[in-house]
């Protein structure tokens, strides 16, 4: 046999998270790769039919441990969509706000992991750091550091606490000032630069086929967010724009992160100063005895890694008859990588693994 | 025995548990400078005494054969075997460098390797295997600049024992080989990031790619002894780059000083750079590298 | 192939060798942590590994692999295709080694009680040292598990390697009633190294 | 803006396929669409082809055991039109079996592995059916359907630490006593 | 008693027993062993001593022979390889197709070889030098390879051109001095470009014979078809002989001076020729090295390595100093052991397990034991690290070449033996490390002639790395009968230390320091002894948390530095082989197009006839 078997499995510190990428390799490239999934299961959607709507928001933020803020507003969204509850204007807001500190904390833990894999050790250390300066906004906003139980169906749980407006302007500029040295260290860093340009590359005309989404999508030069195409909570009031960069490898997407990272430090700006008076939730019937008609709803986000979609059944009882989540990381981490990594070398497998930002509890929910 | 011989025997036990202890106290500086850097706290100074005594007091050690026992003693009689050959200094610190020239000590430097390339081979791990094999492309890319750099000093002191080199690189700092044929240096340098497998160059055990590479199956007393020779090793690399390139040292305690100097400067490349692709590596030291380095020889001839 | 003997309990675990108060002093102060991100609390590992909160001041590093590991932390719920490799990466590691248990998912299934695929209790399987609560605990929670932990070293009552090994059988048993392909050929039954 | 381009390709869609079952508007940019099984496929192709149905988002199923049916859910997405579209489609729950549009898609595969492992839906045109996806070693039926409980089968399997004296399940305290609380 | 006659007599017994006896296989087998053995007992007896017995022979004043210390050198080299390849071939070539004629052929280069090394004069040099290459390329042919005619045949063609530009050389010399004998050449009667012209004659066709790098196309085919017994005298010995004949012609007959005549340069003290030659040495042996590192098959990776040796020694004989010469021997000797070893090794494994390449070996080290000693002290050897002989090798030569002022040649060489560790390390992990296939576990130990074969050249190496200085007594009996005063600065040997005035180096100190410091860290090594070593199993290793099987494929071994290929890929494909093949190409393509002429009906011809009548008659009227 003249292939090596190399199982970049459960246990592998290049792998982000708790999946396996069997590989069979010769000499240095890589001929056949296949991806293992189900380390993470916890049937959480058959947990979900088990609970009433409420009972399972809980349960809700605990799929995508990255950016779990995604997942409570969609299905706080689709709850107001089935049962058609009214969200007042203060509590967008506040969902839009909760949405992109997520965005960017993501980013920060992106950009930590890339780099890392890369051998790029200071940089890691700098941006999780920083990105813990964020944990603490939302540890003061939500209670919580990484899961904040916060946007539930009807609004939002709490208001902004006094002179949060401050200390969140305040870190938007220490995020920005520390956006020059990311950049100096990692994205105008030569050794990046080589090993990043033209490995992970995806073929524009393939893209949409593939079921590409996100930043990896206009990675490619192809523009498509969710919050032009479709705006939710209030982006049709807010002023941004979504780069794409040529090139489909892990540097352009590297770019389209970057240029979100900024797009958002600036959304939040806009909210902070706009962001109106008034109720901030709706109270919903006694929970244990909602009944919602009977209805199907698909609702999508952009999260940090793409199209974020919950597809929810209800048949009228108050129990949901079937909760569907598709992150992109289902199709990016499966599909989409046994398609890129034949052919590329193996030092490469954990670069592009993170340029796709898979987080692997999200692939088998 | 003569009394002279024997004070020879001591002064060599003494510069190799020396070296095992500066070794493993370099690496604690560096771990704290790297945390320095990356703006946290970094371990307290003692850790590498403590992971070594944690190493040894483990219970079970695991072997997949005689190689994999006999590759860390051979390892380590390698490593003693080029401390032995290198001068640390005037009279006794000369150690037994009396007995094998600088294409000695080039080429008993491989003996150790050989000897961990064997056990990781024994273990039979695939991550082991690509890593030995990482590791000696990335020798067989640095040796070349590494080689010119040598032959062109040899060719300049008209003699390959490494006492000479350092002698006639006495008087002050202008003229140590390093500032007095630039070219020569500026090669030495560039091959030296290759030989301390720190950052742009550590794909031979890069965790990310494979997972630690060559001591993938070496745990408990195996590690211990690697990580000491590992600590001697670099005080030997770093005392024979100090004795050619900057002037040797009268006494042990400026050698120590300007080995720790000279540490520092892979250590900060590695901080700012991410890892080469293997290819890359390889083609790095054969492209710039070695045209200095031929640029550096063709002065030196003529 | 020569049949393994498996390492039976004789007289060095407990006896007291001159130098014991230092090894006990160096294992306390060096634990190097095996790079496994079993459950939804590896995302608190990262903060606690970098400069914020930074567990190398308490002598504490990762390891790539189980063979240089003294420490095994199972972060939340555990799915039994995991609790198939954490086994296998437990067994592998070098005595003496450690397991944290993170969240109330490892203590009675916390939020995951009525899933099919999540065990219930993690000290049926491999023997468990410090439980830290909370459902995914803070960097600070998770520093001060490990500083118990170390306690528990410095005075000898870390003995969970011991009870795995004297009561293996009954490890084991538990073992198979989850996995049902244990008794394949890729699993030997034997303390598979 | 959005309105318009809906109900011009609900008449589209309704003059090219003539057996739909039922075609409404859920929400302003979404499409829900009823058909036969026997021609999802052809549907499929005619909106990838024809209405720049590009994206395929998911494939997913709801289980209604008292019709005794499947219900397999395509949710197509046209980022010109930015139009989702919902095509259902009920199938017997007894052998439930569908054509594999692997061809068009190739993340469609993973849909219909996970499917045919949740579900025991079997899609023809797969050669990766039966495949063992998420689960390991599972002997129990396809855990999704209803039928299965899942805490019947926790208990069966897994043994729960044994100091829950009480055995009292606080659930159902708590929804008995919950409106008075809100009173107080 | 002449002491010629009766080593050729022993010799010619040997010959007549292998064809009368070739029934029994035993008979024939022990009686091959004696008359070798006899032999090389013989010329070792006498090696030095120059009194009291006759050793000149001469017959009708053109074949003269002489027994001196000068042949006798290589004498003891193909006697010592012959015998052990011999031996080791008993069990190799047992049951074989080719058995019986493997062994008369065997004989008959062997017999060639003597011949053409105790010849004085050039006539029974070329005698001998067409026996040993007919009798090699018939032995090619009792291989059971399947391609083995393609390969031998090539060997062949290109072995006669070699010939052919000696016969050349010979009837230059011959037409100007009217005698064959090597002692009767004077270089006055030659004008320079004359003597040029002979030197490049003479070097082409030595340098075929050892395979330097662009006649080396020959080498790989026949060193892995032919049986691989045999291919450990073919590398070990025979490879020599171009080095033995450059030395011969060039400082034996023609002389330095009339080489110096040829054109001198000051700065390097040496004649331009000779730059050419250490120039080819050390191109050989980088690229040879470099084509051992990229190749899949064992055999064809140590033909290449052999190509990259053989290299060292020609930049040895370029350099014309004694230093340079001492270096040459020297690594005549070590490449003898460590290639025979290394060959009877691969060939063991081959008879073992019948697989040649390296990916589908692995893990033999529990089968093998005594082969994998060996093998590593080989390589060891050949990578020339201190405590072996190797070492001295590379010491010398590299002293001889700094000597000479030629430090880029060095700089490469240096590089050549790094890469040589590379394809070394290679060889023993693929072979012997790394996880055992499931159809490898009952595979028996070499076969014990095998392992004789195998550990004596491995003695002789770590002998040698510990008293380098009793083989340089040797050489320098060699170099003192050539009456040229060589560039004098040899190396002063005082017991085992060797000085010149570049470096020195301490054999048996460095050696025993390094065996005292083993003792020491074993010892360091045990000192806590608390915990227990437990041996286990193949596939306890860390695969990542995952369960493996002994089916699934753990060895990492084909295209083992594949990241030296890819990143020298553009540099590759200007080989010489694919040069020469795309020289055949047209030359077959032209042929294609001349055969057109021969369509097979009667009118064509009749007319080519009539026009070509036609054109040399207007020729010869005009």
């Amino acid at each position: 046999m003249k292939t090596t078997k190399l199982y970049l499995g459960p246990q592998h510190p290049g792998i982000t998270g708790n999946m396996m990428i069997e590989l069979d390799v010769e000499g240095n490239k890589i001929l056949k790769s296949k991806t293992h999934v189900g380390y993470l299961h916890r049937g959480f959607e058959k947990l979900m039919e088990r609970r009433t709507y409420i009972q399972s928001f809980p349960i809700v933020c605990r799929i995508c441990v990255p950016e779990p803020d995604v997942n409570e507003n969609n299905y706080a969204r689709a709850v107001e969509k089935l049962s058609g509850l009214e969200v007042p204007e203060r509590a967008k807001w506040i969902r839009t706000m909760v949405l992109e500190m997520a965005r960017l904390q993501s980013y920060l833990l992106w950009m930590g992991g890339q780099s890392g894999s890369m051998g790029l050790y200071t940089m890691p250390q700098w941006t999780i750091g920083d990105r813990d300066y964020l944990l603490d906004r939302f540890e003061e906003l939500t209670g919580g550091r990484v899961y904040h139980l916060y946007v539930w169906p009807g609004g939002v749980r709490k208001d902004l606490p006094i002179g949060f407006k401050t200390r969140m302007l305040d870190l938007m500029d220490y995020l920005e000032s520390r956006m020059k040295d990311y950049t100096k260290l990692m994205f105008e860093n030569a050794i990046f630069k080589k090993r990043a340009i033209g490995t992970g590359v995806i073929p524009k005309d393939k893209a949409l086929e593939w079921g590409v989404v996100g930043p990896v999508l206009r990675g490619t030069g192809i523009k498509h967010d969710v919050r032009i195409d479709e705006p939710y909570e209030i982006y049709d009031k807010l002023e941004f724009e979504v780069p794409t960069y040529e090139g489909g490898d892990i540097y352009s997407r590297a770019l389209v992160r970057k240029f979100e990272f900024m797009q958002s430090i600036s959304i939040i700006r806009q909210i902070m100063d706009k962001i109106p008076e008034g109720p901030i939730y709706n109270r919903i019937p006694n929970p244990f005895k909602w009944k919602i008609p009977k209805g199907y709803t698909y609702v999508k986000l952009e999260s940090s890694r793409g199209e974020f979609g919950y597809f929810m059944a209800s048949d009228g009882s108050e129990k949901l008859r079937r909760v569907n989540v598709r992150g992109p990381a289902y199709v990016h981490g499966i599909s989409l990588l046994e398609k890129i990594l034949p052919g590329s070398r193996l030092g490469d497998v954990s670069t592009i693994l993170n340029s796709l930002g898979v987080c692997p509890p999200e692939m088998e929910r | 025995m003569s009394t002279d011989s024997m004070y020879r025997l001591l002064v060599t036990i003494a510069v190799i548990l020396g070296s095992i202890i500066y070794g493993f106290f370099i690496n604690s500086l560096a771990r704290r400078i790297t945390a320095r850097v990356q703006n946290r706290m970094g371990p307290p100074l003692k850790q590498p005494f403590i992971d070594v005594i944690k190493l040894y007091s483990k219970r079970t050690f695991v072997t997949h054969g005689i190689m994999q026992t006999l590759g860390p003693i051979l390892m380590l009689t390698g490593i003693i075997s080029t401390l032995i050959l290198i001068p640390y200094g005037k009279g006794y610190l000369t150690l037994y460098s009396s007995n094998g020239d600088l294409i000695t000590i080039l080429y008993i430097m491989t003996f150790g390797q050989l000897a961990m390339a064997l056990a990781v081979g024994q273990a039979g791990n695939p991550y082991g295997t690509i890593g030995v094999a990482r590791g000696l492309t990335r020798m067989f890319g640095y040796e070349l600049p590494l080689i010119l750099a040598l032959i062109s000093l040899i060719a300049l002191n008209h003699s390959a024992d490494v006492n000479v080199i350092i002698a006639n690189q006495h008087g002050g700092i202008a003229n140590w080989n390093a500032f007095r044929h630039p070219f020569v240096g500026i090669t030495a340098l560039l091959a030296m990031l290759g030989m301390m497998s720190y950052q742009p160059f550590d794909n031979a055990s890069a965790p990310a790619e494979v997972a630690s590479g060559p001591i993938t199956e070496f745990g408990g007393k195996f590690m211990a002894i690697m990580m000491t020779t590992n600590a001697m090793f670099v005080v030997a690399k770093l005392a024979l780059l100090v004795d050619l390139f900057f002037g040797g040292a009268s006494n042990i305690f400026i050698l120590a000083l300007k080995i720790f100097l000279l540490y520092l400067y892979p250590l900060f490349v590695g901080l700012v750079f991410p890892r080469f692709a293997m290819e890359d590596t390889f083609l790095f030291f054969w492209k710039w590298p070695t045209l200095i380095g031929f640029i550096g020889l063709a002065i030196a001839i003529f | 192939m020569d049949d393994l003997k498996r390492p039976t309990l004789d007289s060095d675990f407990t006896c007291d060798m001159a130098f014991n108060k230092i090894t006990k002093w160096a294992q306390k102060n060096s634990l190097w942590l095996l790079a496994y991100g079993t459950g939804c609390g590896a995302i608190e590992l990262s903060p606690t590994m970098t400069s914020r909160y930074d567990w190398s001041r308490l002598g504490i590093r990762g390891s790539a692999t189980p063979r240089q590991a003294d420490l095994l932390l199972i972060t939340g719920y555990l799915s039994t295709k995991t609790l198939k490799r954490v086994i296998r990466s437990y067994e592998q590691m070098q005595d003496p080694k450690y397991v944290i248990g993170f969240g109330s998912c490892t203590i009675n299934g916390g939020m995951y009680y009525d899933s099919y695929n999540t065990i219930k209790q993690l000290d049926l399987y491999i023997p468990v040292d410090v439980y830290i609560n909370g459902c995914m605990p803070r960097p600070e929670a998770v520093l001060s598990g490990l500083a118990y932990l170390k306690d528990k070293i410095g005075d000898k009552k870390a003995d969970g390697w011991i009870k795995y090994k004297q009561n293996f059988e009954w490890y084991r048993e538990n073992q198979k009633k989850i996995l049902k392909s244990f008794n394949g050929d890729n699993m030997p039954d034997k303390y598979n190294w | 803006m959005g309105f318009s381009k809906l109900t011009e390709t609900k008449v589209l869609l309704k003059q090219y396929f003539k057996d739909i079952i039922s075609i409404e508007e859920g929400g302003e940019q979404r499409l829900i669409i009823d058909l036969q099984s026997k021609d999802i496929t052809s549907m499929i192709n005619h909106l990838k082809d024809f209405m720049d149905f590009k994206h395929l988002s998911m494939i997913s199923c709801v289980d209604w055991p008292e019709e005794n049916k499947f219900e397999i859910v395509y949710i197509l997405t046209s980022y010109s039109k930015n139009i989702v579209l919902m095509l259902k489609t009920k199938i017997d729950r007894k052998n439930p079996k569908l054509q594999s549009i692997m061809s068009l898609w190739p993340q469609a595969v993973t849909y219909e592995i996970e499917l045919n492992e949740m579900f025991g839906v079997f899609f023809e045109g797969n050669d990766r059916m039966g495949e063992e996806f998420i689960l390991e070693d599972w002997d129990d039926i396809p855990p999704m359907r209803r039928d299965f409980d899942s805490l019947e089968y926790a208990n069966k399997n897994f043994k729960f630490r044994d100091e829950r004296k009480d055995k009292k399940i606080i659930r159902e305290f708590i929804s008995e006593h919950y409106d008075e609380w809100r009173k107080k | 008693m002449n002491v010629l006659r009766t080593i050729a007599l022993i010799l010619s017994l040997g010959f007549l027993s292998s064809i009368l006896f070739y029934k029994i296989r035993e008979l024939r087998n022990l009686s091959i062993i004696a008359s070798l053995s006899v032999a090389l007992g013989f010329v070792i007896k006498f090696f030095g001593i120059y009194t009291g017995i006759k050793r000149a022979f001469s017959y009708k004043d053109l074949f003269y022979f002489k027994f001196d210390a000068f042949s006798n050198f290589f004498v003891v080299l193909i006697l010592g390889v012959g015998l052990l390849a011999i031996l080791a071939s008993w069990n190799y070539m047992k049951e074989k197709k080719g058995e019986t004629f493997f062994y008369v052929f065997f004989m008959l280069t062997i017999l060639g070889m003597v011949g053409l090394v105790y010849s004085r004069d050039m006539l029974s040099f070329f005698i001998g030098w067409e026996v040993m290459t007919m009798g090699s390329f018939l032995v090619i042919l009792q291989s059971n390879e399947k391609d083995r005619f393609k390969f031998a045949l090539r060997y062949f063609i290109i072995s006669l051109i070699g010939a052919y530009s000696l016969l050349w050389s010979m009837f230059i010399i011959y037409n100007k001095v009217h005698s064959f004998k090597f002692s009767a050449f004077n270089s006055s009667v030659f004008t320079k470009g004359e003597l040029t012209t002979l030197l490049i004659t003479i070097s082409i066709g030595f340098l075929i014979k050892a395979a330097i790098m662009p006649f080396h196309t020959w080498a790989s085919g026949a060193y892995s078809r032919s049986p691989l017994t045999f291919t450990a005298f073919f590398s070990g010995a025979m490879s020599k002989m171009g080095i033995y004949g450059l030395f011969i012609f060039l400082y034996g007959s023609i002389g330095l001076s009339a080489i110096y005549k040829t054109g001198y340069n000051e700065f390097f003290q040496t004649s331009y020729f000779q730059y050419t030659l250490v120039w080819l040495g050390v191109i050989t042996a980088f690229l040879g090295t470099l084509r051992a590192i990229l190749s899949e098959d064992i055999r064809v990776m140590l033909a290449y390595s052999s190509v990259g040796q053989l290299g060292y020694m020609l930049i040895g004989i370029g350099l014309g100093s004694t230093l340079g010469l001492t270096a040459t021997l020297f690594h005549v000797v070590t490449h003898g052991l460590f290639k025979t070893s290394l060959f009877i090794v691969v060939a063991a494994i081959i008879h073992r397990t019948g697989k040649t390449k390296f990916h589908e070996l692995g893990g033999l080290i529990n089968n093998m034991p005594i082969a994998f000693i060996a093998t590593l002290i080989s390589i060891i050897t050949l990578a020339g690290i201190p405590p072996l002989g190797g070492f001295a090798t590379k010491w010398l030569l590299y002293e001889a070449m700094i000597e000479k002022r030629m430090f880029f040649a060095t700089a490469i060489t240096m590089l050549a033996s790094i890469g040589a560790f590379l394809y070394a390390y290679r060889l023993i992990q693929n072979l012997f490390l790394g996880q055992r296939k499931l159809e490898h576990d009952d595979v028996k130990p070499a076969p014990l002639t095998m392992q004789i074969a195998m550990l004596i050249p491995a003695l002789g190496m770590v002998f040698l790395g510990f008293f380098p200085n009793l083989l340089i007594k040797y050489t320098n009996l060699f170099i003192e009968l050539i009456n040229i005063d060589f560039f004098k600065l040899g190396v002063k040997v005082t017991d085992t230390a060797f000085t010149n005035s570049y470096g020195y180096w301490n054999a048996f100190y460095l050696g025993s320091a390094v065996v005292i410091i083993f003792i020491v860290s074993t010892i360091y090594y045990n000192l806590q002894r608390r915990a227990k070593i437990y041996k286990i199993g193949q596939l306890d290793i860390y695969t990542a948390g995952e369960y493996v099987t002994r089916e699934t494929p753990l060895n990492y071994s084909f295209n083992f530095y594949g990241f030296i290929f890819d990143s020298l890929k553009p540099a590759i494909k200007y080989s010489v082989t694919n040069f020469i093949t795309r020289i055949s190409k047209e030359f077959i393509a032209l042929s294609d197009f001349v055969r057109r002429i021969y369509t097979g009906n009667g009118q064509h011809y009749a007319i080519f006839t009539m026009i070509f009548t036609i054109i040399t008659l207007i020729y010869f009227l005009s």
